[in-house]
């Protein structure tokens, strides 16, 4: 297979996941991270999905417009957004015990590892370049799910699904789905399963760009990709 | 302005920052620019006050905000969550400078509160497993294993919020409220930074986000949003 | 009444009430009979739903608001913190009918609040040296002694709000607000009666103290006030 | 000397408690507990003087007027007050984290003993027909000032200020002030002081109905009384 340019396959993950969360017939409370993360909520079309940010809001609107940037309404990731009707501010303290305390039912986050134990690696490269951890580990640790949404690979081909963690980790365990442009995995039990493949890999091939051990789930079919 | 007039905590920003003394521990609010008290940090620069131990999510941009603080040399350590937006204070804890302790944002947060409310430590999951545990006591209950996070106190607390009524009753403006209410309990020393002020009686008692008991001292802002 | 027709939370009073289990850990807001959910504990004593244990700070006067669950034997056990105003507590604890677990009232609070917010438990002065402190672990932080308290968690809470917006967001009346808000966070099922039910987007977004993401059921109450 | 009457002796302790508020130039943040405690409210003169109550609500007014009455407007001895300008209410969870903060600046109690140790007991008399703490070894603990309001004697004569606490303490050694309507004690470092003593007794009197042991303040003075 040709690898997918990385604007497609960035799209392909973020839409993949906000399917998940669309399928919701109940209030559903969703914390979204930098990068592919933000790409979810514009595949979100279910009202019933209430976006949260950890700088202290719940019912976060899409990115403001030029005209109605305000530097003080903005998502963690300094980006500002709008507000929807019913949305609400809170302290820091608040918003993560909201996280912390199980309320929040999911968290889309980037990785640069994931391993066979559900461990994920993704506050910090240790080149003495970065000092910082923010709101990661608490919400691998809070949100009931943890979703990991990245490239399968890095830009170099190098797997990032793999068998232990080489980098610190941010969470012990935590995480519960991996959606990469080729494939949708799962953890039950501390096992790694494989969902879902995209249409245009093969078993092999995608062996052949995880190193984490993995089976096939007995619900496992083609994974589906925006039209 | 009839307000001020009325109003006993209302200082001068030289004034407020001159209640700062060397060495302090200094609580910041703020997050990504948003909701800092960007006069106070401006104040605190030109005072020159130093040896600061700087508690914040983060610090600013280099040479910007509270990054200034660093360029500066005021800083001798920071306690705080995400200093990836800047790199200098990567630089200086590699030279040796400063010291660093990085605490994960909700753990830096209610730390923060629970100083402010008389909890002098509080068990917590978050970073159990990573690099952020070492040194911490652990203790299980049911079956999982928690970290023990001890309060983080300050002497002072420089917070900005909205609107303060002349007895220092604060309310906040969309997400730039972030860690300014619960900074607001954690200091001996709490100067509050505000767009404006208003007569006592003027905020709904429904909606004081944050009781004048926490503020001691009013310092008026540009009004920055 | 459209807001009615919008609000996907909205059942009746005794429609919620089957949601409770026979056995079940109940947090009940109100400090007192300031606050409490009375249509709510009315439903409750005209279930019969029994084996309860009952999580509140007051248990209200003999055979009244929540004082009829006792008289009507659905209680098993009460954690809470100040039961002088209804003396048939004292005695059915006294006659071994039901188990009394007494917190003092900052302390329960804060206890409840931790559950809702994923903290198993924390240090606290109060009590240290008293008969509360019997069986509490005790740790030293700085020249003190300090109570461990676990965090208080509960299978549902009952709680009393002014008003709710469709989706769930809540605000309260004065000192009618006490424990709710901190009870709607730490149970797995949140129902709670409001005197009034307002269209999406009507409350400020800044003075909204409960958000609808901890909220499960409305009823709508008698606005008894 | 003869006994003053219930009345005035509780007006004169009340109003005594009160005068120490009154001096303040800066706010100061009280909680008054149940019965003479309250009655400490009527004699504040000073607007610098802030009222909180713990079931959640800091600026209390005077108690409500029969017309004012609002069920849901209350302190924390279930009496219906009023509200003052720059009021707020706010959860029994901030409202302990005031107090346990050391926030508020003083708390007035009553007390069935206080020792000579500086506890306090005042929450229970063990006989089986109460069961409740409230919020007394919280503000006990928690207030930066502990005021203890009490009669110098019970009804039947005995001595309230006693050698070691008899009945389960409320608090260890947290007591500050002792005002009753003979005397005027202080704690320092663990030591009873005797500040002032009222007009009408002497101090041979005041030991015989004092238990605990105590020395003169170097500031001993005649206790000011309500004229």
């Amino acid at each position: 297979m040709k690898p997918l340019a990385e604007e497609v396959a960035k799209k392909r993950i973020a839409w993949r996941i906000a399917q998940e969360f669309n399928k919701t017939e109940s209030p559903l409370f969703i914390n979204l991270g930098v990068g592919i993360p933000t790409m979810v909520a514009d595949y979100i079309t279910n009202n019933q999905v209430f976006l949260q940010a950890e700088n202290g809001m719940l019912g976060l609107g899409p990115a403001a417009s030029e005209e109605k940037k305000d530097r003080m309404l903005i998502n963690a990731g300094r980006i500002p957004i709008t507000e929807t009707p019913g949305c609400s501010f809170f302290d820091s303290c608040t918003s993560f015990g909201m996280i912390r305390g199980g309320h929040v039912d999911a968290t889309v986050i980037g990785a640069f590892e994931v391993d066979g134990e559900g461990n994920v690696a993704n506050w910090i490269i240790p080149n003495g370049k970065q000092l910082g951890v923010g709101g990661a580990m608490d919400l691998v640790a809070g949100a009931r799910q943890v979703y990991i949404s990245m490239t399968h690979c890095t830009k170099q081909g190098k797997p990032k699904m793999i068998e232990t963690c080489t980098l610190p980790i941010t969470g012990h365990g935590e995480v519960d789905f991996v959606v990469t442009e080729l494939a949708f995995f799962r953890f039950e039990k501390g096992r790694l399963l494989l969902e879902e493949i995209a249409p245009e890999v093969t078993l092999e091939e995608l062996k052949t760009m995880t190193l984490a051990p993995f089976s096939r789930s007995q619900n496992f079919r083609v994974m589906p990709v925006p039209g | 302005m009839d307000a001020a007039k009325n109003c006993r905590k209302l200082k001068a920003i030289d004034e407020a920052i001159g209640m700062i003394k060397k060495g302090s521990r200094v609580l910041i609010g703020g997050f990504g620019n948003a909701g800092d008290p960007k006069k106070l940090i401006e104040g605190l620069c030109i005072s020159g006050t130093d040896e600061l131990v700087v508690m914040s999510n983060d610090l600013g941009s280099p040479n910007e905000g509270l990054g200034k603080l660093l360029s500066n040399n005021q800083v001798r350590g920071l306690i705080g969550t995400y200093y990836n937006w800047n790199p200098e204070v990567a630089m200086a804890y590699n030279e040796g400078k400063i010291f660093v302790e990085l605490v994960p944002q909700g753990t830096f947060a209610e730390a923060v509160r629970a100083a402010g409310v008389g909890i002098p430590a509080f068990y917590t999951l978050s970073g159990v497993g990573t690099e952020i545990a070492k040194g911490k006591e652990e203790k299980t209950f049911g079956e999982k294993t928690y970290l023990l996070q001890e309060a983080l106190k300050a002497d002072v607390a420089l917070i900005k919020a909205h609107k303060a009524d002349v007895l220092g009753n604060l309310v906040y403006y969309k997400t730039a409220r972030n860690f300014n209410p619960v900074m607001a309990m954690a200091a001996d020393l709490v100067i509050a930074e505000v767009d404006e002020l208003v007569p006592g009686g003027e905020l709904d008692p429904e909606s004081i986000v944050t009781p004048h008991i926490f503020v001691d001292v009013l310092v008026l802002g540009g009004g920055d949003r």
